[in-house]
């Protein structure tokens, strides 16, 4: 069978076992805190698919998206640049792990100040988040580009744009993509923290709510959409790097 | 089940409480402090959270054998099944709403002017659906004003006077010490929600999960009863109360020497559970009404 | 002609590093004293100086100093220490990888914070509910790090490996290892700082003692410059922990492309 | 010994497969120099591979001492073509070498003492403690040659191994081989573009033809067993067997796809 | 046109520095083909380097008509050694060949045109869309120097640009360097371990003495400037040439660190 669909078939058994284990771990659960997944299911269900949920939903991947567009976007132009000036990556390294060292959470006044309470605020924050892995990732493919690579675009003048189009950005992709995979998650975390404060919508707010008010099941509910979602995402990017990064595959060269 | 509760060498029991940081904690500290608890043959560490969402599952879980939370929060976590007593009460609002620990603040030359434009404010709260909420609905109905179009927007005190100051929102919801910060500011009190809503109202009460009163009726009682005492010695002792949050919780001394204090009350305020339970049911706080006989600790004799 | 000089690094030190944050620091100071910034809220950095100073001399920031830091420390080497065989091993095994990647790619997203009051009823409000929360939000960005890592072996080096019959255990160490290494570091990084964050937001929310805690009371307790104080005395401590991770990594991989010297 | 049997590769393509050896078949005795030439590109890395069970075959076997290969055999070494990126960039030149020895049960003098032969024996005696990234082209070969030769292999499997080192390296390199196998009883699988080398050290030349590739011949030669850098190389039937070898592979580069250099 | 004035080239190591290039200096003029030769490890790459302006001498200048070389000059085209390692795995050999073009103002059609006659000329007609990873060794050789032929440089410098293709193909590419020099007016700075191919191709031969290295001799070599793969080897001239060079470098391998192959 065609590894690729062996693949998928797999994944799919891994996830009914889990989703098989967690039912029949919490089937007859009495505890507040870890009610039965036929409930959570049922709550998930009568919110998510209502008017409102589905508002909330939009209005969260909204902000989500753009917050993890822009944060993509800016560490990756960031991190290509520090890594080809030495210089500008000294000057502002303490800066840049002090500012990456400082929770979300302590940052938000500081977002709320820039921006006030709409969505500026809550892209702001998310992007802040989501910058860092991509930046240092990007910084550090950057840095260690193959020397002869960098002596052939050298020779050749390939400079400017092109250098960094054609060079520098194929050569540090495959870094770059880890650290877009582990920002995917950091920018669902991060909406739920901008959610938080100021909203009266969102995935997040609906959690930051039902956590307040001690309604368990309905925090699972978000949890869990939380991870359907991550995984929605980090699959899209999969395909996307599948098409975008298509000699990665030499990887696996014929056997 | 539960942990076993530790004795200290001269056979006083330890007990974990804990608290949230602000003024209502000071007869806590007062009982360590004035030796009060030690009376009562008890030897307290107060555990401080940020937030009662914390609070109350470590009170369930009994890592922290009492907790703190307001009457809202005690009747939702009551609502989705967690096992909690309230033991005693914790502060409450007096009758003077000059003196009230919360206010309802609006920009001086801002949209809203008159409490009667508060109709159609959005105004900033730290949690939705709880206290804030609804005291303030409750005293803006007392003064005939209909809530039904007030927005609420979640989000940090400490935050808000600048949230204010911004126009991100209409009004602010400001409980001591941060009114004093927000009077500074030049802000306008509106309301004095806490005593409008319900003058002599308990706000927030000290808790036990139901497994722990039950099976150590004897030391939640020497706790309530060691209250009493804090909370009477903190009435009559202000000043050693804002001295008591200064050292303990480390709050700017200028700010809170001309803080309003809450009322420290004695026993188990049912009475005014029993109000809220009404307005809370009445505002979509909690769905319905709290068995209150159930939810009140009733002392070492069950 | 744009010349392309190959960049030489030079090593102009700290004074470089340290001059760019007294620029920062400067404008700061400048713009909140000017009103752009408001001040009451943001306080001039002069200021939160004024206010830290006396904690400097005092016990408490260093107990809780210590407090995070150890939070922190524990927090990344259980991270490491479980995800990167994790990733070794499993990485290059591709059914096992399709086994578990739903589960994991639907666990990495949840977010710690959400998890406080399950972890709370769950572990308590002691250090290790801390360490539970930092540890899990760092594990997978170590896991996504070493995956990838492992995937970076270069084919004719993995084939020499398998041409002169070193065992599994020793490929892992003397070729995979060494070619996620780059990669892993990178991760270390991240997660550092994602544990640091977590550490500190656990000790606001749940009130564990550290700098976190102290951070929550100065806000409550109305002391803006006190709380800004202990932020950056927060940011401070990531920014010596990057540079105590930045030289050993330039120790460990000082035969990587990246940190091998001028040519 | 080595049997290779009707092997055939291909590899996937966008539109397809692509069929790059077609049908080669040989056997390798003990003792053997058995060396492959052919134009750039026939498949002569790609049947080394398949023969060290690197790669799998699309069809027919390979049989080492009558098991078929299924992975590289412990009893092989190999110098890749590419033997730069063979090298461990974050090992030194001594701990290069010394790696595949780990396995072997030797003592530590033991290893030891084989890594510095073999370094000498490559001249590289002072190079030791660089890293291969501080070597040049040349020497990085030489190290992967070294490292194959400490490992005693029973078979010996080298891609085009002397064409980064300059002539009298290589003709050092070459005699050197020869003695190993005279001492340890190895035999050797060779490519190279060299057809002097191919005839000097050989006991058979393999020539393949372009890809999709098979054999085009084997050639046998018959020189004196004791070989000689100048003295072989004066033969008569030296001269023969490489002016030979060489209008093969001249024919098969010209017709089939014609530079257009001329 | 290109000097280089007595260069030195250290690098630094763990106690100090090593001393790889000690003094070097010669001159290349226009149109001319010169080939430096010297043991492995000599240091004919890092003084290419320095020609290029890819490292800096330690000592000494490099000068290209008259401006010192502090970066690549947009004239110059090299081949590496490390061939495999300067293409783009994620660009096709076309792309390859096509990238540096980009900065020469032509047009689309021009670019195409310039990429296929250079393909066409090393052969690789067919593999333009095939991706380096999917090449033989030899292959990714002869995409690297169709790179160079395209770009159609002053002054080219290979640096043992045939060290993986088979005999034949090497005539050819000999044939078509020395072919596109006479057109283009082209300067070549060449590095090679085969002593023929120097004496062939060269005008000049410079030979360097081991590391840290000095110029040994600079050989004209005074063959008809019309060269022939057969005739010009059969020159007693050539055979003389051929045999000075190949002593001085085996004199070289012999004196400085004698390998145990003897
Ligand atoms: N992964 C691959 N996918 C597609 N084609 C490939 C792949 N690997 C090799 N080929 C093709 O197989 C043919 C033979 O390659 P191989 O490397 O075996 O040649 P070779 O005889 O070793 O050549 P050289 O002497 O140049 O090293 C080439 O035409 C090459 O393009
Ligand atoms: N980065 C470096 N650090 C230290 N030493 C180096 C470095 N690069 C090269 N060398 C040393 O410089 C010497 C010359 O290297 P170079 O690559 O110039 O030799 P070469 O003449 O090109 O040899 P070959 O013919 O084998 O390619 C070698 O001894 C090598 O070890
Ligand atoms: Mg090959
Ligand atoms: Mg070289």
């Amino acid at each position: 069978m065609n590894r690729r669909v062996l693949s998928a078939l797999l994944g799919v058994v891994g996830a009914v076992a889990t989703v098989a284990i967690w039912w029949l771990a919490t089937e007859n659960s009495a505890s507040v805190y870890f009610p039965p997944l036929s409930r959570i299911l049922e709550t998930a269900q009568e919110h998510w698919l209502s008017a409102e949920g589905r508002a909330d939903i939009a209005s969260s991947i909204g902000n989500l998206l753009s917050g993890l567009v822009i944060g993509v976007v800016v560490g990756i132009v960031v991190g290509v640049a520090l890594g080809q000036v030495p210089l500008l990556h000294r000057a502002l390294s303490p800066s840049i792990e002090f500012v990456r060292a400082i929770p979300a959470t302590a940052l938000l006044p500081f977002a709320m100040m820039l921006f006030g309470l709409g969505t500026e605020m809550k892209v702001f924050l998310i992007a802040l988040g989501c910058v860092w892995p991509v930046l240092l990732n990007a910084l550090d493919g950057t840095r260690s580009l193959e020397p002869t690579l960098r002596d052939t675009a050298s020779v050749y003048g390939i400079t400017g744009v092109r250098r960094q189009l054609n060079i520098v950005l194929p050569a540090a992709a495959p870094r770059i993509a880890s650290g877009i995979r582990v920002a995917i998650p950091l920018s669902l975390i991060l909406t739920v923290t901008s959610e938080m404060v100021g909203s009266h919508q969102g995935i997040g707010f609906v959690i930051v709510d039902a956590q307040n008010t001690f309604r368990i099941t309905d925090m699972w509910s978000g949890v869990l959409l939380l991870g359907v979602l991550g995984f929605a995402l980090t699959w899209l990017f999969g395909v996307a790097e599948k098409l975008l990064l298509p000699w990665e595959k030499r990887a696996e060269r014929a056997r | 089940g539960g942990p076993e509760l530790t004795k200290t060498a001269d056979g006083r029991t330890a007990l974990r409480v804990g608290i949230i940081p602000t003024i209502d904690a000071a007869p806590l500290y007062l009982g360590v402090s004035e030796g009060i608890f030690a009376k009562h043959g008890l030897d307290v560490t107060v555990h401080v959270a940020d937030s009662g969402a914390a609070l109350i599952p470590a009170t369930v879980k009994q890592e922290n054998q009492i907790g703190y939370a307001n009457v809202i929060s005690d009747f939702q976590a009551a609502e989705q099944g967690l096992d909690i007593k309230l033991v005693h009460n914790c502060c409450g609002s007096g009758a003077d709403p000059a003196k009230d620990v919360s206010q309802v603040l609006v920009k001086p030359d801002g949209p809203i002017r008159t409490v009667g434009d508060l109709a159609h404010a959005n105004i900033a709260v730290n949690s939705l659906h709880n206290i804030g909420e609804v005291s303030i609905k409750m005293a803006l109905e007392k003064r005939g004003v209909d809530v039904s179009g007030i927005r609420f927007t979640p989000m940090p005190f400490s935050d808000m006077n600048d949230a204010l100051k911004r126009g991100d929102v209409d009004a602010i919801w400001q409980v001591e010490p941060n009114v004093q910060a927000a009077l500074a500011a030049g802000f306008t009190p509106l309301i004095s929600n806490f005593v409008e809503a319900r003058p002599e109202a308990t706000l927030g009460y000290y808790l036990t999960s139901g497994a722990f009163a039950k099976q150590n009726p004897q030391v939640v009682q020497a706790f309530s009863d060691a209250m009493d005492e804090a909370n009477r010695f903190a009435t009559e002792h202000p000043d050693k109360a804002r001295e008591a949050v200064v050292t303990n919780l480390r709050f700017n001394p200028e700010i809170v020497s001309t803080a309003n204090l809450p009322t420290y009350p004695q026993g188990l305020d049912r009475a005014s559970a029993a109000e809220y339970a009404t307005y809370a049911v009445k505002y979509g706080a909690i769905e319905k009404a709290p068995d209150l006989d159930g939810l009140f600790w009733s002392g070492p004799a069950n | 002609m744009t010349a392309v000089h190959t960049a030489r690094p030079t090593r102009p030190g700290w004074q470089l590093a340290a001059g760019t944050v007294v620029v920062l620091l400067a404008l700061e100071e400048i713009l909140t004293r000017t009103g752009v910034l408001p001040a009451d809220y943001f306080p001039p950095v002069s200021q939160i100086v004024a206010a830290l100073l006396p904690e400097l001399a005092g016990a408490q920031l260093w107990l809780q100093l210590g407090q995070t830091l150890q939070g922190w420390f524990v927090a990344l080497v259980l991270a490491t220490v479980l995800a990167v065989p994790l990733g070794l091993l499993l990485g290059p095994v591709w059914w096992v990888r399709a086994l578990t990647r739903p589960v994991v790619e639907f666990l990495r997203p949840v977010p710690s914070v959400a998890l406080i009051p399950l972890v709370v009823l769950a572990l308590g409000t002691g250090k290790q509910s801390e360490l539970f929360l930092a540890t899990f939000a760092a594990f997978w960005q170590l896991l996504v790090a070493t995956t990838a890592g492992a995937g970076a072996v270069d084919q004719v080096t993995a084939e020499t490996a398998r041409c002169y019959g070193l065992t599994r255990a020793q490929t892992l160490r003397w070729v995979a290892l060494p070619s996620a290494l780059p990669y892993l570091m990178t991760g270390i990084r991240v997660a550092s700082a994602t544990s640091l964050i977590l550490v500190v937001t656990a000790e606001i929310i749940i009130g564990v003692p550290g700098l976190g805690a102290q951070i929550s009371l100065n806000r409550a307790g109305g002391s803006p410059d006190l709380m800004y104080a202990y932020i950056i005395v927060t940011g401070l401590l990531g920014w010596l922990i990057n540079i105590a991770l930045s030289a050993g990594e330039r120790r460990l991989l000082h035969w990587d492309a990246a940190n091998r010297g001028p040519r | 010994m080595l049997e290779v049997t009707n092997i055939a590769k291909e590899f996937p393509t966008r539109t397809g497969t692509a069929r790059v050896v077609d049908d080669v078949t040989f056997t390798v005795g003990e003792r053997e120099f058995f060396t492959i030439v052919g134009p750039s590109g026939a498949g002569k890395t790609t049947v080394l591979r398949c023969l060290t069970g690197l790669a799998k075959p699309t069809e027919g076997t390979v049989r080492f001492n009558g098991r078929e290969v299924v992975g590289p055999p412990p009893e092989f070494a190999v110098v890749f073509q590419d033997y730069a990126r063979s090298l461990m960039a974050w090992f030194t030149v001594r701990r290069n070498v010394e790696l595949p020895l780990r396995n072997l049960g030797l003592s530590a003098a033991e290893r030891r003492e084989r890594v510095d032969t073999a370094l000498a024996q490559v001249g590289l005696s002072a190079a030791g403690s660089k890293y291969p990234w501080q070597l040049s082209g040349g020497m990085q070969q030489r190290v992967a040659i070294a490292r194959a030769i400490a490992y005693r292999p029973q078979v010996l499997i080298m891609d085009e191994p002397f064409a980064s080192v300059d002539a009298q390296t290589r003709a050092d390199l070459e005699d050197l081989l020869l003695r190993v196998r005279d001492e340890t009883d190895l035999a050797l699988v060779f490519v190279t573009h060299d057809v002097d080398e191919a005839v000097y050290l050989s006991d058979r030349v393999a020539i393949l033809s372009r890809s999709p590739s098979r054999i085009d011949e084997i050639v046998p030669i018959d020189l004196p067993a004791q070989r000689d850098q100048i003295g072989t190389k004066e033969l008569p039937e030296f001269a023969r067997l490489r002016a030979h070898v060489f209008s093969r592979i001249r024919a098969m580069v010209n017709t089939a796809e014609p530079t257009s250099a001329h």
